[in-house]
């Protein structure tokens, strides 16, 4: 690694439980939610919030497959990132296990799953967390 | 009395192998310093990716001993891809505050790493624990806007394809650009793809340059800074009702017109990473209705002898270039230049007022400096 | 009427593994506006080593997202170790000239990663291609001056250890320093040498913090900005007729006093990221006459009851702590306490002007903000 | 590599000839030399600036040995720095070659090697420049 590395080993310690267990905010004062959590809610800034699991089960709003990825990602190229509508809440998340990039489409269903998000490095730190996958078995537009 | 841009300086932005940081600015600040001889009392300097890709902690100080300003006042401001406007305003301020002349000076070098790491140090314009966790560089959240974009108003590929061929050919008169040649709009599809919909032809170059604007209390000079103002907007695309409609943008233009006393401009300077993010700025600075920008584009809307006001005559970010740090002092160096009719490039005849807007990545904050004439 | 620090809010600096710069910036500014209740219009952020350490650009705008501040204007300010003071200096200059409450933040985490890669992170505070170009790490500068000092005026190594130890039994009794306990001076020289003379006792540890200061230009609160002034220094030591001298200090300092309309001020807090740096700077000040700072220290003249003016009462970079980025934050706070009498630590009695004065590196450039109470 | 890096590859290319060749600049203004050489003169701030060589022989104006050093340098620990006085300029160099550390001291004469500055990294590039050592067979305070 030449250039500027993902989460290093304490912060990827730190930040492990939301990622790991896909866990957002909800906000007391609008309701919203959002993830990845921050100390106030996006949507009105209020900073009363409660820890809120995110529904594993969304459909994709819309995706990317991107081909000028940075190093360490390169060889998986393209990877494919979406837009994924939660219902309560919308993330930007990788997808995964994309067998046929032909049957991506917007509206899909697309599904949370645990990954290794980045490969061990000189520091030996592996990131994990959620990424989303087509649901397996359906169809496009189901 | 306002603040005026006495001078401007840029270097043509290129892969300046041959060029360290110093070098450039030193090139810049002289060009700008030619003709005032004036030296300034504060330096505000930005710089954005350098920062990561060949690290210097307070660059600011060590530039002045480059530039030979020891016992100038020095700072450095940083807003990502936004940096440099961020530098303008910060440097206006001091301008009004101290009364003294302030050298705003944004330089970056993209050029010395291979693109790989570019892209890996660029992707930290988004959320360090939320869009830039995954391994994707910087042009997934603009692949996602564009998808959303042609799905939601039914905008073909095509037509997009416009604002780059505009930019390039905007960029073909302009001696600091660094992509000087035309590019058909039929060809921008089918380029290599970087974050589909989008391809190498939506994107900016990675390339090298610095810019120096002199901003004197006294007056004089280019152009007036009538405004310069600012707004942070959602941390994420995910987190924005609707993230097509760029709240920073609205928000820091609607604020720089009210404070200028004007209702629009007729020369612009925007923010055009990539394609999308450029017809988005269009359609929220409402100079094009929601979904209709590229449209307007395509007919020759914001080019000389269009109906609307002449945008990015530079060639924008797609070809003038991209040195993040220092766009936004190109961008205030352009329109400011415009006013003065000493653009050389393709020019806005007679126009009395103007505006550079920036943002960072998807609009996590947005800036805009507005300028008329003096 | 002149801009006043509203309040202030500041966390224990510690290796807060469990806590990450969003975490411990919220914190310190919860602590700030919790009881002004005012929202501030522009957020002022300052970061410096964990912008290479956990890179984040536009760190401001997403700082502004975790306070719940969107729509506020983000900008963040580096000028290295000094950036603390530098961010004052900007949120000042802001505040005075559009009349907004500016918030500045200063945060900064170095207990993340191993020390051998924080050393090699802090050695950009140095020219890149001059004194950082070797792999020495962030002490060696520090070394050498200590080195030319003893040499040149005849101290002994016992004598300049009585710094340190008045950092402890100052830091002992300051709830957000990191190192509270007593170091008695005899220790000092055998602790780990870092660089000779200097041993781990005379150095910063490396710990993790955020300070927040509002800036209202509607007055009142803990004290009044009278100046903040700052000037550039050499790029390297060897470019210094007398490197023992720091010019870019005594020209930041003429400045502030001369701005504030003082001769002097009656608390102060200054930039001892080595023991050696905490001398001269004081000897810079004319506070004590050249290569006798250590003795005055050693007298008791900077501490409750000593003849000269209250120093780091805080503790200082060395038993306070310097999250670097933050610390220029911290002492602006500090001094604000100070003078409205509820620094919850050592006190200066009935001060009624204090100052901080902070440097980057070897003094590549030096920030000094002077304070009177309200 | 977990942290940040030395030179990179592109830059120590394009910053090698005064590294290789120990050249600073004398500025024609003030007549003073400084390296490494800056675009404008440390002394007086003129811009008018020659190539200039510095002398291969200096003394020793202080010297400290560093053992708190960043990674890749650990294992060399202590690395010696001096500031060394050339007569007609000054520079901050690693010294090497010191076989005895107890006959470093103020005053000794020492001269400029050729020496690698920094090991290859994973991009590959070592760094190589001036260091100092203490002239061969001359006393302590010669
Ligand atoms: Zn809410
Ligand atoms: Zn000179």
């Amino acid at each position: 690694m030449s250039g500027v590395g993902g989460l290093r080993n304490v912060e990827a310690w730190r930040t492990r439980i939301p990622r790991y267990r896909f866990l957002g905010a909800r906000c007391k004062s609008c309701g919203k939610l959002h993830y990845p959590p921050l100390k106030a809610c996006p949507y009105c800034g209020s900073r009363d919030l409660e820890e809120a699991q995110l529904p594993r089960q969304g459909r994709l709003l819309a995706f990317t497959s991107v081909y000028s990825v940075e190093e360490g990602g390169r060889e998986e190229s393209p990877i494919f990132v979406g837009l994924i509508d939660l219902g309560v809440a919308r993330v930007v998340a990788e997808l995964t296990d994309v067998t046929d990039p032909s049957r991506l489409a917007a509206g899909i269903p697309v599904e949370a799953v645990f990954r290794r998000i980045s490969e061990e490095d000189d520091e030996g730190v592996i990131v994990y967390g959620v990424k989303f996958r087509p649901v397996p078995g359906a169809g496009e537009g189901d | 009395m306002p603040v005026s841009v006495k001078s401007v300086g840029l270097t043509r932005i290129d892969r300046h192998y041959n060029k360290g940081v110093y070098d450039l600015a030193v090139e810049a600040v002289d060009d700008a310093l030619k003709d005032s001889g004036a030296e300034p009392s504060y330096l505000v300097a930005s710089t954005s990716a350098s920062l990561l890709l060949e690290p210097q902690l307070d660059l600011a100080s060590y530039l002045a001993s480059h530039l030979g300003l020891r016992g100038s006042r020095a700072l450095a401001v940083e807003a990502g891809e936004a940096s440099g406007l961020a530098a303008i305003l910060a440097g206006y301020r001091l301008a009004i505050s101290t009364g003294e002349r302030v050298l705003v000076v944004g330089v970056d070098k993209l050029s010395d790493l291979p693109s790989a790491s570019v892209h890996a140090a660029l992707k930290h314009v988004f959320y360090r624990y939320g869009d830039a966790l995954y391994k994707v560089g910087h042009a997934a959240v603009a692949g996602l806007l564009a998808s959303l974009y042609m799905d939601r108003f039914g905008v073909d590929r095509e037509t997009m394809s416009y604002w780059p061929a505009m930019m390039h050919s905007h960029a073909k008169e302009n001696p600091y650009a660094m992509l000087r040649f035309a590019v058909k709009p039929e060809k921008v599809a089918t380029a290599m793809p970087v974050a589909s919909p989008l391809t190498l032809l939506d994107m900016f170059p990675l390339g090298d340059g610095a810019a120096a604007v002199l901003l004197d209390p006294q007056g004089g000079g280019l152009a007036e800074i009538a405004s310069v103002e600012s707004s942070t907007g959602p941390a994420s695309i995910a987190f924005s009702e609707d993230p097509l409609w760029l709240d920073a943008v609205e928000e820091s233009w609607r604020r720089a017109l009210s404070t200028a006393g004007v209702n629009g401009v007729e020369v612009l300077e925007i923010h055009d990473s990539y394609t999308i993010m450029g017809l988005l700025i269009l359609e929220t600075l409402r100079l094009a209705e929601r979904g209709k920008a590229a449209e307007l584009v395509a007919e020759g809307a914001f080019t000389v002898g269009g109906s609307g006001p002449l945008v990015n005559a530079s060639g924008g970010l797609k070809a003038r270039g991209h040195p993040v740090g220092a766009t936004g002092v190109y961008m205030a160096a352009e329109v400011a230049m415009q006013l003065a009719d000493v653009f050389p490039g393709v020019k806005a005849d007679d126009a009395k007022t103007g505006a550079a807007v920036s943002i960072n990545g998807h609009g996590s904050s947005a800036y805009t400096a507005i300028f008329r004439s003096t």
